[in-house]
């Protein structure tokens, strides 16, 4: 059984508890344990950065020396987290001076960070870790014909610097074509859904949601699939004041990538929190039906 | 100037490249130390381990061999000999307790005056650092009855004699 | 460096450990403001920012709104044939705006990192109620109503914390952050 | 050894004289031992500075000359020849820079001083060890090796084939012309390159000094100036170059279609028997054996029945043929080639169906091409009226590649013409950083489309994309891009967008320098000798270089470098034997132990082992005089001329004559 340090930060303890439950339930399903991380603390977020860069290093640089000392490899569910960490991880290993003030830090909690844990997003555990046929096997509930949007968002890829990978990324679209799902070419996928502005700049933020809305209409979707809490939050919950704000009628589900999984291994959808969303997946649920009658 | 220890650097600079780059840094007249003695040969890959351990002996404080840039020599690729040879030659200067930065390898191509001169620098700083070598107490000063010490069997060219005169 | 560095110089000394080229590499063909999707909600777009920067007008950069307009998205980043980390430096300028305490009338951001920061040396945890205080203010009784009603929806969902969460070794905690910076100002 | 020898202080004017103490250099000077005099002179490149040398070696009979002045590589020639007017052997000779490497790089008067003495010291010690050397003569094949028949290669064989020279023009595939072959028209002019082009292809066909190889690769190459051996790959054509007359019945009977990817950049099919164009010279066809039903299942053989000649030039048996060529020059004219846009994933090529190549454009609007000039979009049929032409893509980028690829602007402008020219009332925006239009015509080019009124739009392309978020969006390609010049993103929705991709190095330009034992540089290009003085010739004596393997280049550049190359050459044949410089290494066969470690130190396989004494021997012509066998040997049995090891080991005291006593405090 596969072990990880699991960082499931701030969002995933309430606003995004179902992506908390559906990466436990599925993780499980998938002979991986994700072992949370002892008495983690809040990654920082973007706002830390605007205050004082070193300090956010330091708070990132908590966490992985934790995880270094049970020694497993960090995932992060949150694309925000995971940025974060996974930059502060290289950050650091390139500078060593920086390491140094950040450890003289992390004495106070007695913790030192040499750089030894590997940082992953959930979704590279499920594509690179796992691997594709391994959730293929374990599908019993093929999402046929759903069409699903893969929607990637920004910070699971940037600012890496691999072009090809970077812009024209497939591995999403390859998890979902193996949950037997139809993903959506979206041209949208790697927009930014603008989640750390919502609150700061709202107008800003809604109507970027709103483009992206618009455009998943467009392509005649079900539902959008994300790998990222600030996402599924600014997608979702927000529809309803795009409506009253520009006058439109989007009524588009947004999931978690997690649920999706879930829902295709056949486990029941009240355990992957699918029912906690402003938007019904009801659609995404009557699919699940159909399927099932067919097999 | 008397003040402060000036370090006395040799640098091997290979005809194509390095040499070709301490002129532009002249042309160019960029300022830096001139503390570097330059000799000129065909290609990195020419200079013997003996030159250098000839220099240092000779009271040089430094040694700097440069050369093109891998895959650029001129000579399809001296230069990979000359980065053999060098890594070879560190670890005896190591066992003899000569500091690292006393000897360095630099590439810099003809349009690099800029670098080279900035390596000269650097180099001059971190040898005026280490102070002056005193290749007797270093070398010979443990002990080694002088003549048939180390340096001989490793400079074949050396004979005896020109140890003693040391 | 004995001369005082000018305002690109001390933009890029705010960038710890980017590995971009300095700003002054930039040569003004537009990608990051082309691809920025929040471009048009900026007074100035990040390429000008960047030439306003070159040219030292401190005090117009400072006033702009560009730089907390910007959603870190990297997409910029990415593409910048320059190789110039442009949302580290939009991040620098927030931190230099935040530490000059120049910034233009009634922007969120700055409030907003302050005291998100703030809740974080306090608890070591994020807390939304807590940041709500922040910004519900300045908006409209229109906005302010339609986030009332999301809000009160999420708490129906359970999406909602009712206690704010807190770290265990809140004091090391503590003192961590106070090995970099001084608390007095934070909490 | 008591050698006389001279010792010449230049001041430079003030280069040397403002931070060296000339005068005390000189009176140093000497005092030092084997010096017969010394003097300081303003300019020692002068007449009057030479004849002092030549003087003091014919009235105080100096047996060596040392020259302190500015670099070897700015006046070594000069001041060898001084020597050798007055009958002193010109390797007696050394040089010192104390300009350069002296008082250019610093302003402390004292350390400059000083440091000048210490190089002059050791020169002087080093030129004492010096031999009388003789330059190896070396004499020149006259027949010259041309690779590539692009404009560039055409260009080089035709000016030395005029000058009665013979040339062998290899040429990778199946007809001559290149890059050049594939446009429509060329910039400024607007002549049309077909018409230009055609007649210098025939021209080398025919001509009698040209022996043409084409559908052939070089597969090795020995030797040296003057004397190489190239092996050649001939590919098997299947057809019999004897009999064929090139009628073409074959091509026409030939009941097989391929697309074209390589002349009609995959928007044409051609044959599976074919000729790369009409015009293609030579006018023998190619089969292609992947493709050809023949040689896939055995049957068909439709080119071979009705073929009218006799003998039969259809051959399905003919082999590749291995051929020796003897030349003493050759001239590498690879060309390029063309960026891939799908590494540029966010502009859409191959995604988005109506996102074109450049050069794919070329093929649309060129009369001979796959839609005889009609400007349409992909289903080959529509009509932009709308289209975008993106600039600098790949290049100026970093990520891709950092160098302008100079040609772009100019074709983009052209494209922008012809569009207007053929289709009337479209709209076309030329989406650039800056528009750089170096050249004879060229910026008036540029006026005459903003007369044209094409939009011009500075910015670089962030990206295309098909989704229509406002109206008028639909069904279109948007390019998504800042408008610099207002400060304003902007959305220009377009029916077709053509990509300006990079010029790049050939994808296999490492393994040619390895091949020819030649340099590119990081990008891949090939490097030249000197980039201003000496574009076209190469590190290795006797290869030349020409055309875009060099560098981004336009046509008439191109050409100028083929000829100029080609001048290079001509001038070395019609001396017929040429000297070089005798630094080569030797080997004393008594010394020698045999151990070979030399002969896998040289890059040039000069050094052969003779089993029978079981000592190795250099090859004086093939030594390039690098200096690494000498440096290896354990038993210190090779010399390097003018770079022996008592040479420099002297000059490495004498350099060091201010501390060589250990307990000397640094002046």
């Amino acid at each position: 059984m596969k072990q990880y340090a699991y960082f499931p930060g701030c969002s995933l303890e309430k606003i995004a508890l179902s992506y908390h439950l559906s990466a436990i339930e599925t993780t499980r399903k998938l002979d991986v344990e994700l072992k949370e991380l002892d008495d983690w603390n809040c990654c920082g977020a973007t706002a830390y950065f605007h205050v004082d860069e070193l300090l956010a290093y330091t708070l990132c640089a908590r966490n992985l020396a934790m995880a270094e000392r049970v020694g497993l490899d960090l995932v992060a569910p949150c694309s925000g987290c995971y940025k974060n960490m996974y930059f502060t991880s290289a950050h650091l290993q390139r500078d060593p001076d920086l390491a140094e003030h950040v450890n003289f830090a992390l004495e106070e909690d007695n913790l030192h960070f040499s750089g030894k844990t590997a940082v992953r997003h959930l979704i590279e555990v499920f594509v690179n870790e796992v691997g594709l046929d391994e959730i293929k096997s374990k599908v019993s509930h093929p999402l046929r014909d759903l069409r699903v949007i893969p929607y990637y968002g920004c910070q699971i890829l940037r600012p890496r610097k691999d072009h090809e990978n970077v812009e024209e990324p497939q591995f999403f679209e390859g998890l979902l074509s193996a949950i037997g799902a139809d993903p959506v070419d979206y041209p949208h996928k790697l927009r930014c859904c603008g989640g750390s502005l919502i609150i700061t700049n709202r107008l800003a933020a809604l109507s970027m949601v709103r483009n992206l809305l618009q455009s998943a209409v467009d392509c005649e979707a079900a539902v959008i699939a994300t790998a990222c809490p600030m996402c599924q939050v600014n997608l979702e919950c927000y529809q309803q004041q795009i409506n009253q704000e520009f006058g439109t009628k989007f009524f588009m589900p947004v999931v978690y990538f997690t649920q999706l999984v879930g829902l295709s291994f056949g486990i029941p959808p009240k355990r992957l929190g699918i029912g906690s969303e402003l938007v019904s997946a009801t659609p995404v649920l009557s699919w699940i039906q159909k399927s099932k009658q067919e097999n | 100037m008397s003040e402060q220890f000036e370090p006395v650097i040799v640098g091997f600079l290979c005809n194509w490249c390095s040499y070709r780059a301490a002129d532009l840094a002249g042309t160019s007249r960029i300022k830096y130390a001139p503390n570097m003695r330059a000799i000129r040969v065909m290609c990195s890959g020419r200079v013997d381990p003996q030159f250098v351990l000839k220099a240092l002996r000779e009271g040089a404080d430094g040694v700097m061999i440069a050369g093109c840039h891998p895959g650029e020599c001129h000579y399809v690729d001296g230069n990979i000999k000359t980065l053999r040879r060098f890594s070879l030659l560190k670890r005896l200067l190591d066992q003899w307790g000569i500091e690292p930065e006393r000897v360095q390898l630099v590439w810099a191509s003809a349009s690099e005056g800029n670098i080279l001169a900035a390596a000269v620098d650097r180099m001059t700083e971190q040898v005026r650092a280490l102070g002056p070598l005193r290749w007797k107490e270093t070398v010979w000063g443990d002990g080694y009855p002088s003549g048939n010490g180390h340096a001989p069997e490793l400079a074949p060219a050396e004979t005896p004699a020109a140890v003693e005169e040391v | 460096m004995a001369t005082k560095p000018d305002f690109s110089q001390e933009v890029s000394n705010l960038l710890y450990a980017s590995e971009g080229n300095p700003l002054k590499r930039c040569i003004q063909c537009g990608t990051c403001s082309g691809t920025c999707p929040v471009a048009g909600f900026m007074d100035l777009t990040p390429r000008r920012l960047i030439a306003m920067i070159n040219a030292g007008l401190k005090d117009e950069v400072l006033a702009s709104n560009t730089f907390w307009c910007c959603a870190s998205c990297y997409h910029c980043t990415v593409r910048c044939p320059s190789n110039i980390d442009i949302a580290e430096a939009m991040y620098a300028l927030k931190r230099y705006s935040m530490w000059k305490n120049q910034y233009q009338e009634g922007l969120i951001g700055p409030i907003f990192s302050e005291t998100f920061v703030k809740m974080i040396v306090k608890s070591g945890r994020s807390y939304e109620p807590v940041l709500a205080p922040t910004y519900i203010f300045s908006y409209g009784i229109r906005e302010f109503f339609q986030e009332a009603y999301t809000a009160t929806n999420l708490m129906l969902k359970g999406r909602l914390p009712v206690l704010p969460p807190r770290i265990k070794r809140l004091e090391n905690f503590r003192r961590m952050i106070g090995r970099i910076i001084p608390l007095g100002d934070l909490t | 050894m008591t050698e006389k020898v001279g010792v010449y202080v230049c001041h430079c004017g003030t280069n040397i004289a403002k931070t060296v103490d000339v005068v005390e250099v000189a009176r140093w000077a000497e005092d030092q031992p084997n010096v017969e005099v010394a003097r300081d002179n303003k300019f020692m490149c002068s007449s009057l500075g030479q004849a002092q040398i030549e003087e003091d070696i014919r009235e105080r009979g100096l047996t060596r000359v040392v020259v302190a002045s500015c670099s070897p590589h700015m006046h070594e020639k000069t001041f060898r020849a001084a020597c050798e007017q007055a009958g002193l052997n010109p390797f007696l000779f050394e040089m010192a820079n104390i300009r350069e490497h002296d008082s250019w790089i610093t302003e402390d008067r004292a350390a400059a001083t000083l440091k000048a003495k210490a190089l002059i010291k050791g020169a002087i010690e080093r030129v004492v060890h010096h031999q009388p050397l003789e330059p190896v003569p070396v004499d020149i094949n006259p027949s010259t090796m041309i690779v590539g028949g692009g404009i560039a290669g055409i260009s080089a064989a035709l000016e030395l084939a005029n000058a009665g020279y013979h040339v062998y023009l290899v040429e990778r595939e199946p007809s001559i012309g290149g890059h050049m072959a594939q446009l429509d028209k060329t910039f400024p002019t607007l002549d049309c390159s077909a018409c230009i082009l055609t007649p210098r292809m025939v021209e080398v066909g025919q001509h009698p000094n040209i022996t043409l190889l084409t559908w052939s690769e070089v597969e090795a190459v020995d030797g040296y100036l003057g004397n190489f051996t190239v092996s050649v790959r001939k590919k098997a054509r299947f057809v019999d170059e004897r009999y064929c007359t090139g009628c073409g019945i074959c091509i026409e009977k030939c009941p097989h279609k391929v697309v074209d990817e390589i002349f009609e950049a995959g928007l044409g099919n051609r044959k599976v028997i074919y000729r790369p164009f009409p015009q293609a010279v030579p006018k023998y066809p190619v089969i292609d054996k992947e493709h050809c039903v023949y040689f896939l299942r055995g049957k068909c053989k439709a080119c071979q029945i009705f073929c009218p000649t006799t003998p039969n030039s259809i051959d399905f048996d003919q082999q590749d043929e291995m051929l020796k060529l003897q030349v003493g020059n050759i001239i590498l004219a690879t060309g390029y080639d063309l960026f891939d846009s799908r590494r540029i994933p966010q502009y859409g090529y191959g995604r988005l169906a109506n996102v074109f190549t450049s050069l794919e454009f070329e093929r649309l609007v060129n009369a001979a091409g796959p839609t005889s000039g009609r400007i349409v979009l992909r289903d080959m049929q529509t009509q932009p009226n709308s289209i975008g032409i993106v600039h600098c893509v790949g290049s100026r980028d970093e990520n891709y590649h950092v160098y302008c690829s100079k040609v772009c602007c100019m074709y983009s402008l052209k494209f922008a013409h012809l569009v207007h020219e053929r289709i009337p009332g479209a709209e076309v925006y030329n989406f650039y950083i800056d528009m750089r239009t170096p050249g004879k015509g060229y910026e008036e080019f540029y006026h005459r489309l903003l007369d044209e009124e094409t939009h011009f739009i500075r910015g670089k392309a962030a990206e295309v994309t098909d989704s229509a978020r406002l109206p008028g969006e639909e069904g279109k390609l948007i390019i998504q891009v800042e408008d610099t010049l207002i400060g304003k993103q902007r959305r220009i929705p377009v029916d077709m967008v053509i990509l300006s991709p990079a010029m790049e190095a050939r994808y296999d330009s490492r393994e040619v320098t390895k091949l020819f034992r030649m340099g590119c540089d990081f990008d891949g290009f090939f490097i030249e000798r000197h980039p201003k003085l000496d574009p076209v010739a190469t590190m290795t004596e006797g290869i030349y270089i020409a055309g875009a393997c060099q560098g981004p280049k336009d046509i008439p550049d191109s050409v100028a470098q083929g000829a100029a190359a080609s001048a290079r050459v001509a001038g070395l044949i019609s001396r017929g034997t040429v000297f070089m410089e005798p630094v080569r290494a030797h080997i004393d066969a008594e010394a020698c132990s045999g151990c070979r470690i030399c002969n896998s130190m040289c890059p040039y396989n000069a050094i052969i082992f003779h089993e029978d004494e079981k000592v190795s021997e250099v090859i004086t012509a093939l030594c390039q005089g690098c200096g690494t066998c000498v440096a290896a040997c354990p038993s210190a049995s090779i010399t390097g001329a003018h770079f022996t090891n008592d040479q420099i080991l002297s000059q490495i005291e004498g350099i060091l004559w201010d501390v060589r006593e250990p307990l000397a405090v640094p002046v």
